[in-house]
């Protein structure tokens, strides 16, 4: 595959509620933090690829709030819907295409504009399922019942993954929730929607990210140090819940295989530095892991029990803190590879993993993870 | 893989109607896409992936493309959404010619779908507009094209009689498009005698609500060859997000058809757009539009579009047809109306327009329109371009 | 077993969704001025010489941040372009048929969008010279400028 | 730049975006509903390549991507695929909590049903329970004509 690289990664703090700012402010917070970063200005960007979803910014056409602040102004511009690796990815057909040289990503979101109960209910099929009043949280619910029943991991392990990132947000001062707490905390939490506690779910927030792209010819010109794509790749499952095997996760199984395969890894246990994974609720991040090949199915929750997943692991998960620790949900996938990029670089600082050469990142749409997309970055030595 | 040359291979659309009461937005989506796929020949396994669109508060379903796997063949595949407004369908095609070039995907299903029916569309457009400054006082997006065409009027003396001259003309090519849903002919009088919605357009000057859906197949050249006769090869895409606030905008010009237009014969060398290029499927949802961005496209000098089109020249029989199709003041299912241009401009290259056809078409434009004045633009041509287009 | 057409089935159904909007911190500043001071102000990028109304804290051409740059502009202006809605829709904030009008204040570059009134529908045209009016009752929104009148040349 | 907004509080605006919708079901969900409606039926549709029998009902097999042509009855009683107690009040609920939802595979069916649960415990509810459909009394066309799912005897 021709080579491209991330250049420039922009992040704004990740926060309950953004009050004093719009869409516009947050997009260019982070789309200078990106150009900051890669050591470009607006007018070395040749195109611009803004996500956005018109129900979570309460707006039809929700790309045109953001339009200025990203500098579309005299350039080729076009808009993702749905999550910001899927945005990133369209980038980067763009910039292999031979049409452009460098391209701007950009993805925000705010929670705290709307009710998330509302918004993901419409998400459900307006014929046969929306009038029953389900959401995202009671669909996931539903999805880590069949999983804790099919696999026997226990609510404990569950309880687990969220001790891991909500202490790992400890070091990541861009996170929203950096929480010390038990397996114990999470187990008395209020329960929303069994098997989920509180603390099994991420919040709904407020963030913005930005990343650019550049071909290789273009990467010299740059100061920002280069991270190239090594392998990505997209997969949908069924739509309807009834139609899916609720407890496992097919499409991400292939799109994780064509990704690993385009990167050329064999063994991806072993040869994985660093993973960024989709833990919008926690029996989530245990199912990618198996779903992705990361650990044999059904024993994720045991290997994050002896700590093969914590930072200091066999293969550290979520550094960052992870969807649990701050969930913008249009960003959260393009935040994803933003924190791999640091990794791979070693400017991740206090949650920095040690030599980290090669990492995955995770971005998902649709209700239960029905979509999914796998990118794998890597660093010349 | 280096970067791909692509081309149109097959096009499928539904017959375009006010209500389609028979049929849920899914099975809408897979009507097109059958009929694509048996266009082009192909199986639905053989497509690598797929980019689907329209606008979300039309029909009120979030994550549309989860959603329509069933209908759009995305079970176990790649599938994306892209929505950019009234341009999601050029925006599609765009994105489609993206994908193919990048060499990622070889064959990628493109579908541009909307059912304008199941909601209250001006609410859902008002609701376009910044939430703040321009949506109290907005309302629907006549009175923004309405106040274009008054400042043109004011600034060049045109009247609306000129207007009325463009609806006839798409009306009338209509009439020979089987997928159309407005196929009457009109005269300039009953346009004129129509209610006024909003100074100085006509309820005859706009485009109908309408449920309906596109679906374009493209192929790199690895392939096109192979699966179809004539592909129409992709020459050069350029679009411009000029304006947010519809304050800004520039009343009587349409600046972003000017930049993107000017991008695309810069760099395929055009410098006679009314000689070499044949015909143009304009996304133009009301009449003024017919006189005003045909300037912007170059095609006659600033304030000289209505004689142009008075001349007949963008007649069927004329130097430069327009809207073979009869356009969107015939048919508008705006999600689907951006990509509806692009696969009637390929129709055209392809020479399988039937009644509708253009003779010896070597060049197409295909357009769109939308959100607060922007523009996208695709040119088509019959030949293969020499390198891929850098 | 296809059911006749009166017995395609409908689901009706509405979107409720309720929204807060945040105005942001310019948009605020913009926006108190109007409601205490009944000021209308616009923020200018000196690099590219233009004056935006509504505000925008980052310049559009240059992706300068412009957030402090605060210019006052005059309560009149002149008319640019406009239009007469005759369709009614519930969404309009008057009942048609209503006079939408953008209007360029005196100072500013770019026009706002706004109601006018109080000018015979046919007496409308381009270039009017127009002066804000401001609402009794203020709802901190831009309807606190009730509309646009005629101003004396 | 924030020292400029100290004393500006942020403008909050509460709107809705309210938009009615009406979804046509299309002949194949008509036919599902009238089925309910009139002969407390439930009905799926069966693709004739992969054998595979849809509930709710699909025109087209999304696998094979032919016409599914053949209606098929399945059975009021199946099983419990998976399930959730939904106890806080979601925003999205049209009845109080706690609510049960299951996913439940009829027998000849082969994809299963989202649906209410009730008449049982909470506590007593394990996938894989044997479940059938009560019918509601007041039938009008909707998945609602199956009100809700209940232990089988």
């Amino acid at each position: 595959m021709d080579r491209v690289a991330i250049i420039g990664v922009g992040m704004t703090r990740i926060e309950a509620n953004k009050i004093t700012d719009t869409f516009a402010d947050m997009v260019w917070e982070a789309v200078n933090g990106a150009l900051d970063d890669a050591g470009m200005t607006i007018e070395d960007v040749d195109n611009v690829v803004t996500t956005s979803n018109d129900f979570w910014d309460g707006r039809t056409i929700s790309c045109m709030a953001v339009g200025d602040a990203s500098g579309v102004r005299d350039k080729n511009v076009s808009c993702v819907e749905g999550d910001g690796a899927f945005g990133a990815l369209y980038g980067l057909t763009r910039t292999l295409s031979g049409s452009y040289g460098t391209t701007l990503v950009t993805a925000h979101s705010k929670g705290s504009e709307s009710v998330s109960s509302l918004i993901t209910n419409a998400a459900f099929d307006p014929i046969y399922e929306r009038v029953i009043g389900m959401d995202m949280i009671s669909a996931c619910a539903m999805q880590a019942m069949a999983y804790l029943d099919r696999t026997e991991t226990t609510s404990e392990q569950l309880a687990a993954v969220s001790v891991k990132n909500h202490g790992n947000a400890r070091y990541n001062p861009l996170a929203q929730l950096p929480m010390e707490i038990t397996v114990d905390d999470v187990l008395s939490s209020e329960m929303i929607c069994d098997p989920l506690h509180k603390l099994d779910c991420s919040p709904v927030s407020d963030g913005c990210c930005a990343i650019i792209l550049a071909s290789e010819e273009r990467v010299p010109r740059y100061r920002g140090k280069p991270v190239w794509i090594e392998g990505v790749s997209f997969c949908s499952d069924s739509y309807f819940l009834g139609d899916r095997e609720l407890s496992t996760a097919p499409s991400l199984t292939r799109a994780a295989e064509r990704a690993f395969a385009m990167a050329g890894i064999t063994d991806p246990g072993a040869e994985i530095d660093v993973a960024e994974l989709y833990d919008a609720f926690t029996h989530q991040e245990l199912m990618w892991l198996e779903a992705m090949g990361l650990c044999e199915d059904g024993k994720a929750g045991s290997r994050l029990e002896n700590g093969e997943f914590h930072m200091d692991g066999r293969l550290p998960v979520n550094p960052s803190g992870g969807l649990l620790s701050g969930h913008p949900v249009i960003a959260a996938g393009l935040i994803r590879i933003a924190e791999i990029v640091k990794q791979l670089r070693g400017e991740a600082a206090e949650h920095q993993i040690p030599n980290a050469r090669r990492g995955i990142a995770q971005g998902v749409n649709g209700l239960c993870g029905q979509s999914h997309c796998v990118w794998v970055l890597g660093k010349d030595d | 893989m280096a970067s791909k040359r692509v081309a149109i291979v097959g096009t499928g659309q539904t017959y375009h109607k006010s209500r389609r009461p028979d049929v849920n937005g899914q099975e809408l989506i897979n009507e097109a896409v059958q009929s694509a796929l048996q266009d082009a020949d192909l199986g639905i396994d053989q497509i690598d992936a797929i980019v689907i669109g329209n606008m979300d508060h039309f029909e009120g379903i979030n994550y549309v493309d989860c959603w329509s796997v069933d209908g759009s063949g995305g079970v176990m595949k790649p599938i994306i959404k892209l929505t950019t407004g009234g341009t999601t369908g050029s925006t599609l095609g765009i994105g489609g010619y993206h994908m193919v070039a990048s060499g990622m995907f070889e064959k990628v299903l493109i579908i541009g779908w909307e059912k304008n029916s199941e909601s209250d569309t001006t609410g859902a457009i008002t609701t376009a507009f910044d939430a703040i400054w321009d949506r109290l006082v907005f309302a629907g997006a006549i009175s923004g094209l309405a106040a274009e065409a008054q400042a043109y009027m004011a600034r060049y003396g045109a009247t609306e009689r000129d207007g009325a001259r463009v609806a006839v003309r798409d009306r009338k090519n209509a009439c020979s498009n089987p997928y159309a849903q407005l196929r009457k002919e009109i005269t300039v009088e009953e346009v004129l005698a129509s209610p006024m919605l909003s100074d100085p357009v006509h309820l005859l000057d706009v485009c109908p609500r309408t449920d309906g859906a596109c679906a374009v197949i493209m192929a790199s050249e690895d392939c096109a060859e192979k699966i179809c006769g004539v592909p129409d090869w992709i020459w050069a895409t350029a679009n411009r997000h000029t304006y947010s606030y519809l304050g800004d905008a520039n009343y009587g010009r349409l600046d972003s058809m000017a930049d993107a237009s000017r991008e695309i014969y810069a760099k395929v060398g055009i410098t006679e757009p009314k000689k070499q290029i044949d015909v143009i499927e304009l996304y133009q949802p009301y009449s003024f539009a017919g006189i005003m961005w045909i300037e912007d496209l170059g095609l006659a000098p600033h304030g000289k579009g209505a004689e142009y089109v008075w001349s007949g020249a963008t007649d069927m029989d004329g130097e430069l047809p327009i809207n073979p199709s009869g356009g969107v003041i015939a048919c508008n299912p705006i999600g689907a109306t951006g990509l509806i241009r692009c696969a009637e401009a390929a129709l055209q290259i392809a020479g399988r327009a039937e009644q509708r056809q253009v003779p010896d078409v070597d060049f197409a434009l295909s357009t769109g329109f939308g959100g607060c004045f922007w523009s996208d633009v695709i040119l088509h041509g019959k030949r293969k371009p020499e390198a891929p287009r850098k | 077993m296809s059911p006749s057409q009166e017995d395609s089935f409908v689901i009706e159904g509405k979107l409720a969704l309720p929204y807060q909007y945040f105005a942001g911190r310019t948009g605020s500043r913009f926006l108190i001025a109007l409601r205490d001071e009944k000021k209308i102000q616009g923020l200018r990028c000196e690099k590219c010489d233009k004056t935006f109304v509504p505000p925008r804290s980052t310049c559009e051409r240059c992706l300068s941040d412009i957030s402090e740059n605060w210019v006052e502009l005059k309560n009149t202006g002149s008319v640019t372009g406009f239009t007469i809605v005759r369709y009614a829709e519930p969404h309009q904030p008057v009942e048609a048929p209503y006079i939408l009008a953008l209007i360029k204040l005196d100072g500013a570059d770019t026009p706002i969008p706004h109601i006018v009134k109080g000018v015979p529908l046919g007496e409308m045209k381009v270039g009017m010279r127009v002066k804000a009016v401001f609402a009794e009752t203020t709802t901190s929104t831009i309807m606190d400028i009730d509309h646009f009148g005629p101003a004396e040349p | 730049m924030d020292e400029n907004f100290a004393d500006v509080d942020p403008m909050v605006y509460q709107s809705r975006i309210n938009v009615p919708y009406s979804w046509w079901a299309g002949d194949t969900a008509s036919g599902f509903f009238i089925a309910l409606r009139d002969e407390k039926k439930i009905m799926g549709k069966k693709c004739l390549r992969c054998g595979r029998t849809y509930v709710p009902p699909r025109k087209v097999c999304p696998l094979c991507f032919t016409e599914n042509a053949e209606w098929v009855e399945v059975g009021d009683e199946g099983s419990l695929q998976s399930y959730t107690v939904c106890r806080r009040q979601l925003a999205s609920l049209p009845r109080e909590a706690p609510v049960i939802f299951g996913l439940i595979r009829l027998d000849g069916a082969d994809t299963a049903l989202l649906h209410y649960v009730d008449e049982i415990d909470p506590e007593q509810i394990r996938i894989g329970m044997r479940v059938k459909a009560k019918f509601a009394d007041e039938r009008t066309g909707g998945i609602g004509d199956i009100a809700h799912f209940r232990p089988a005897k």
